[in-house]
């Protein structure tokens, strides 16, 4: 196949995509639950501010916690019901941390809050940010960046391209896929919106030449619009968004910029379908299709309300023939383990994998790196992946920053093609989050040097003050006695810390 | 809980890299048994079985998988390239003291499989040929050039004790290597056109030697198909040790060498695509390997032809295996969406 | 023998002139070291190391007063670093000044807290808020974990919390490997 | 005239280097190679040392010990001549790069004893060159100081994530390094004639 206009970027990897196991079936959807979990913190940004309490009755759509801030994001009742506790739950996070979640208990009746569509060509764009921004809508492909503020545009840079991601790289994956065959126009309506909001002059959707059906399925639905429908070879991960536009436009992003300083803006197909559906049907971002694939029964992607168990979605995937339990969120490539099964569905979830020995063997034997670069060939930012793992295992951190470590997009190409199957992702996961926790405590050790230096000051400056007014009274013996006693207090204190460590080491 | 993304992998392990080596090795190895016999067998077998037992020895004392390292197969490929790199008429302790010394000085010194500066086998190769100057330039004549045909039997002799056969048959056996025979010849001022009439000329290179490059140079294409070498080091190294040698033949075609004479002569071939492609010890940047490549061939012209030793492989891998760090650091390739 | 001696003579009154010139013209002051030493230093300000203050010790150091694995907040990585910055071999920890432990702020007991004050007066970074006869609170977020107000406490109503690990400051651990290739002998 | 200089310098520089030919100045060798940036500067202080150390010695040599008949003094003299611009170059350090003077620590008024330092003109001294000479000399065997203690560093920072043997760790695989070092700089034999 000739691909025309595609540039290709240095890398990749072309794992099997194992994509047909769960697009036999429509994107079915799920019975409502018997309770539901919702995740406070479930973008990138601010933590959502509480609105209801429990015993608070909500309906469908009501917003149930309000985004703080600009960079946050408003979360909505999935259906009507009771809110039964704000507790710490576990999350799909792969700390397997617990995080402030709102239980809320079905009453199955399913009651919409009154639905306001938005006549969105009628209001301006500064409106329009502000009533999407209740929208609870998210960036769906797996970023979770709040999506109104992705709509912002600084007056300098206005926005030129608009890049519809519809290239979904991942192995396994299918939601997009899915959601492309079946809801093709919400996918070009919404697109449409976005591009009027941004003011951008073209919009191109970078589809992956293996779904063929999902471009078909868009070609028809965009045939009388401008948007064009651009054909990328299917090498992982042309889905992150620098390598689709550089895929796209020939354009590379640096790191430390965002497409948006170049006047190109990335959205998610599944994204411009929630804006669609906000803005003409009143609905807010309530629910998402997730692909639930691997070894269970069925594979299929399902229309999930957030906050549903992850136990309930194996259910309805036929159950789980393995006893092992172990569920992946997201792809092979960059996915996690879940911590449970009784996660809720966030608005990050795109796919859920059951894991089984025969779909993703148990790691070989780590051996030594022996410097063949092939790593260094599959980076699709070409770093070099021999080095940064040869500081990152030896913790020189330095110097693996000086190599770019940030520029790292954690995709795992390198250790795919690792002959000596070293998990040379996870140690770069581990310099990172080294240099970032070294750096917050530096930041901390300067805050509070300033703090002591500005007290010592004060002290300093309050004894030159004292000396003065005694001068001036003559009378400073009652006060000075005062200030003594203080003095011999705090040394006494001083002496006792001493003993006490003394006695410490002792025991 | 273990996050170990990606969870799916597509390499060949280091195993089966470096038994494909191995398996490069064989045409080169097949051709030198049809020149010169089954010395260099005996050569190849003595190696292995050094390499084996000092490898198990050191990775017992260090507490480490034997079976693991051992299969791992990278001992073996510097045993074996030391073992076709010496006379296959040397001592049998020649080659036993060069591996012991190649794999524990230049690989397990340094952390074993993956840690090594230096090129162990061309390691051995400087160590024996620096401490047993005579022996490592004593070569094999090929065995349709000996009026008396020798067989095997007489080169295990002369491999386990050259007591047992008299001085006439050694004599008989052996001779330089033609890049010796250059040297030497050239400075009783004689010129290259009559030197090279001698019986140990071939049509390219050495007698029986430039068929053995011919072989190598097949295994160094099945590991280029392979990918698990990549071009740019043997390019670089080979077209780099032709142009100089190019230039000098041009202006002075009496006293230096053709150009396809130096690429197929000595241990050009081998090193091409067997000793500068070992991963651990070389550069690691596209770029890196080209100037990696280029240094080692201005290097073994430089040594050849005015250098005290007749062939400069050894200590030109050598030396560049010194500057690879540096080069490393300095050849990093632009990063996507750096300038 | 006087033709050597003058020779001599005459080369130790040159060099002599010359290095005394540029004694002059060279003159340093101050100690650029001082800052750098107190930049690596954890600024818990807590005094463990028997100086009254991360400044005081750093300028101790670079004088060659102090050793540099004094500093239990710091620990070993932090006595690395001294160690790679000054020049001179590594030593671990000196455990006289105290053992390395998870960092930890103050939380003072509200409902015992009396008013007295004498905690804020210890406090090397003003991380506690309150006036006499009311009750004082920690400011988590600017706490070093100095310990420095435990003693002056007359009702002991401070303790030290250690800062557990939450979602949002979860680091991702070092790798285990599945063979062991760590050089162990 | 100039394939004459040609060959002192690379006489001096490969064939006969001083760290790994003639094994002097190991000290600073090993001392100052952990790192690379601080084996950049240290070969900076004693090229400058070297070259500077070479030139005077020549002069005191040429004007001063030869024409009184007191070659005994070298040994002596030279010593007190490098000292003080070692000295010197100490104080021109403090004042310029204070954290250089810093990082460099104790080595830098080392380079006084730094055999190689005092080697090289006692060598200079005995071929008795001229003036350019001798400075090629002394600058040639600084370079080929310089060259291989960057080199080295370079290697021994590679080395820090190596898993080497308890046993070698350290000192011991740098100094089977260096030995590795000087057999191939071996290969250079016979370069200069």
């Amino acid at each position: 196949m000739q691909f025309k206009n595609i540039f290709k970027f240095h890398g990749g990897v072309h794992p099997n995509g194992n994509k047909s196991l769960s697009t036999s079936l429509p994107i079915g959807r799920l019975p409502i639950p018997k309770k539901l979990v919702l995740p406070l913190r479930q973008h990138v940004g601010r933590v959502a501010k509480l609105k209801v309490k429990p015993g608070d009755q909500v309906l469908k759509g009501q917003i149930i916690a309000e985004a703080d801030g600009n960079v946050s994001a408003s979360i909505h009742a999935p259906t009507s019901g009771k809110v039964l506790k704000i507790s710490e739950e576990i999350l799909p996070h792969p700390s397997g941390l617990p995080d402030f979640c709102i239980t809320i208990e079905p009453d199955f009746k399913d009651t919409w809050i009154e639905k306001k569509p938005i006549s969105w060509k009628k209001l301006d764009r500064t409106e329009l940010i502000e009533a999407l921004s209740q929208s609870g809508i998210v960036g769906l492909g797996g970023a979770v960046f709040p999506t109104h503020m992705k709509l912002r545009i600084n007056q300098s840079q206005p926005i030129n391209t608009l890049v519809i991601n519809a290239a979904e790289c991942e192995p396994f994956i299918t939601c997009d896929d899915m959601l492309m065959r079946e809801r093709a126009d919400e996918i070009i309506q919404g697109a449409l919106i976005a591009q009027t909001i941004l003011g951008a002059k073209e919009c191109v959707v970078g589809i992956e030449n293996n779904k063929i059906e999902a471009c078909e399925a868009l070609k028809k639905a965009a045939q009388k619009t401008a948007i064009e429908i651009k054909v990328v070879p299917t090498v992982y991960p042309s889905g992150d968004a620098k390598r689709l536009i550089y895929l796209l436009m020939g354009i590379e992003v640096p790191k430390e910029k965002r497409s948006m300083d170049l006047g190109i803006q990335v959205f998610n197909v599944a994204t411009v379908a929630a804006i669609y559906r906000y803005l003409e049907l009143g609905e807010p971002s309530i629910s998402r299709v997730v692909t639930i694939t691997g070894a269970v029964k069925a594979p299929q992607n399902y229309e999930a309300l957030f906050g549903t168990p992850l136990s309930e979605l194996i259910i309805a995937a036929g159950g789980s023939p393995n006893k092992t339990k172990k569920f992946i969120m997201g792809g092979p490539m960059m996915g996690f383990d879940l911590p449970s099964i009784h996660v809720p569905v966030t608005k990050a979830m795109n796919c859920v994998i059951e894991s089984s020995p025969e779909l993703f063997p148990a790691p070989k034997p780590v051996m030594p790196c022996i410097r063949c670069a092939r790593c260094a060939d599959a980076c699709p930012v070409n770093l070099q992946p021999q080095e940064l793992y040869w500081f990152s295992k030896s913790s020189q951190l330095e110097k693996a920053k000086d190599y770019n470590l940030f520029d790292c997009i954690e995709c795992g190409c390198c250790t795919y093609v690792c002959p000596s199957n070293i998990p040379l992702v996870q140690f770069y996961r581990y310099a990172k989050s080294e240099i970032i926790a070294q750096e917050k405590s530096k930041e901390a050790a300067n805050t509070a040097r300033e703090r002591n230096e500005f007290r010592l000051a004060r002290i300093e400056r309050e004894k030159k003050e004292r000396a003065e007014r005694h001068a001036q009274k003559a009378l400073g013996a009652n006060e000075k006695q005062a200030d003594d006693e203080k003095k011999s207090t705090i040394a006494a204190a001083m002496e006792r810390v001493k003993q006490n460590q003394q006695e410490n080491i002792k025991t | 809980m273990e996050n170990r993304s990606p969870y799916i992998v597509d390499a060949p392990s280091v195993s089966v890299i470096m038994f494909k080596v191995l398996l490069a090795l064989i045409p080169g190895i097949a051709l030198y048994v049809y020149a010169f016999g089954l010395g260099v067998i005996i050569n190849i077998f003595l190696a292995s079985f050094t390499v084996i037992l000092t490898e198990s020895a050191i990775l017992a004392i260090r507490k480490l998988p034997i079976k693991v390292f051992i299969l791992d197969g990278s001992g073996l490929v510097a045993a074996w390239l030391l073992a076709i790199s010496i006379p296959s008429i040397a001592p049998w302790w020649i080659i036993v003291l060069g591996t012991l010394l190649c794999i524990s000085f230049g690989k397990h010194v340094y952390g074993g499989l993956g840690y090594n500066l230096f090129n162990p086998a061309m390691l051995g190769y400087a160590i024996l040929l620096i401490s047993f100057p005579l022996i490592m330039s004593q070569w094999q004549i090929p065995n349709n050039l000996i009026e008396n045909n020798i067989d095997w039997l007489d080169q295990i002799k002369i491999i386990m004790n050259s007591s047992l056969l008299s001085k006439e048959t050694i004599d008989a056996m052996s001779s330089a290597t033609p890049l010796d025979y250059i040297k030497t010849q050239l400075t009783l001022h004689q010129p290259l056109n009559i030197i090279q009439q001698n019986k140990i000329f071939g049509f390219l290179g050495g007698k029986g030697l430039e068929l053995i490059s011919l072989g190598y140079l097949a295994g160094g294409l099945y590991l280029l198909k392979e990918k698990i070498i990549s071009w740019h080091l043997p390019v670089a190294f080979l077209s780099s040790l032709f142009l100089i040698s190019l230039i000098f033949y041009s202006i002075a075609p009496d006293t230096y060498a053709s150009p396809l004479f130096h690429v197929m002569s000595g241990g050009s071939i081998l090193c091409a695509f067997f000793i500068i492609t070992d991963p651990v010890s070389g550069p690691t940047t596209p770029k890196g390997k080209i100037y990696f490549g280029i240094a080692i061939g201005l290097l073994v012209f430089i040594i050849r032809i005015f250098g005290g030793y007749p062939e400069g492989v050894a200590f030109a891998v050598l030396l560049m295996n010194i500057f690879v760090p540096l080069i490393d650091s300095l050849t990093q390739p632009r990063i996507f969406g750096h300038k | 023998m006087i033709t050597a001696l003058l020779v001599m003579i005459f080369l130790a009154v040159l060099l002599g002139l010359i290095l005394g010139y540029s004694a002059i013209k060279f003159k340093v002051d101050g100690d650029p070291m001082v800052a750098r030493i107190d930049a690596i230093l954890p600024q818990t300000q807590c005094g463990q190391c028997g100086y009254p203050g991360c400044k005081p010790y750093a300028t101790a150091i670079a004088k060659g007063e102090a050793d540099i694995n004094q500093c239990p907040p710091g620990g070993d990585t932090g006595a690395k670093a001294l160690a790679e910055l000054m020049g001179v071999e590594f030593k671990p920890l000196n455990q006289e000044h105290g053992l390395q432990k998870p960092k930890s702020v103050a939380l003072i007991d509200e409902s015992t807290c009396i008013g007295c004050t004498l905690c804020i007066q210890a406090c090397p970074v003003d991380a506690i808020l309150g006036a006499a006869k009311q009750m004082h609170t920690i400011i988590a977020s600017e706490c070093t974990g100095c310990e420095l107000c435990l003693p002056p406490c007359p009702v002991d109503c401070i303790t030290m919390e250690p800062v557990l690990e939450n979602s949002q400051s979860w680091k991702w651990k070092y790798p285990v490997y599945n063979i062991q290739n760590t050089t162990g002998a | 005239m100039i394939q004459h200089y040609f060959l002192i310098i690379i006489s001096t520089v490969l064939v006969n280097n001083i760290v790994l030919v003639k094994i002097l100045g190991l000290c600073p060798f090993m001392g100052v190679s952990k790192k690379l940036e601080t084996s950049i500067s240290m070969s900076a202080a004693t090229a400058f040392v070297l070259t500077i150390g070479s030139m005077t010695s020549w002069a005191i040599n040429h004007y001063l010990l030869e024409p009184n008949d007191l070659i005994y003094l070298r040994t002596i003299s030279f010593i007190v001549v490098i000292a003080g611009v070692v000295q010197f170059t100490e104080m021109l350090m403090e004042k310029n790069f204070p954290l250089l003077y810093q990082v460099l620590g104790i080595f830098l008024p080392l380079i006084t004893t730094n055999c190689a330092v005092l080697g090289i003109p006692l060598l200079n001294a005995q071929s008795s060159q001229t003036l350019i000479e001798s400075a090629l000399f002394g600058f040639g065997g600084a370079i080929g100081f310089s060259i291989v203690l960057i080199l080295f560093a370079s290697l021994r920072e590679r080395l820090d994530g190596a898993e080497i043997p308890t046993a070698f760790k350290g000192t011991a695989v740098a100094l089977v390094t260096a030995s590795i070092m000087s057999l191939a700089f071996m290969g250079f034999a016979g370069l200069d004639r």
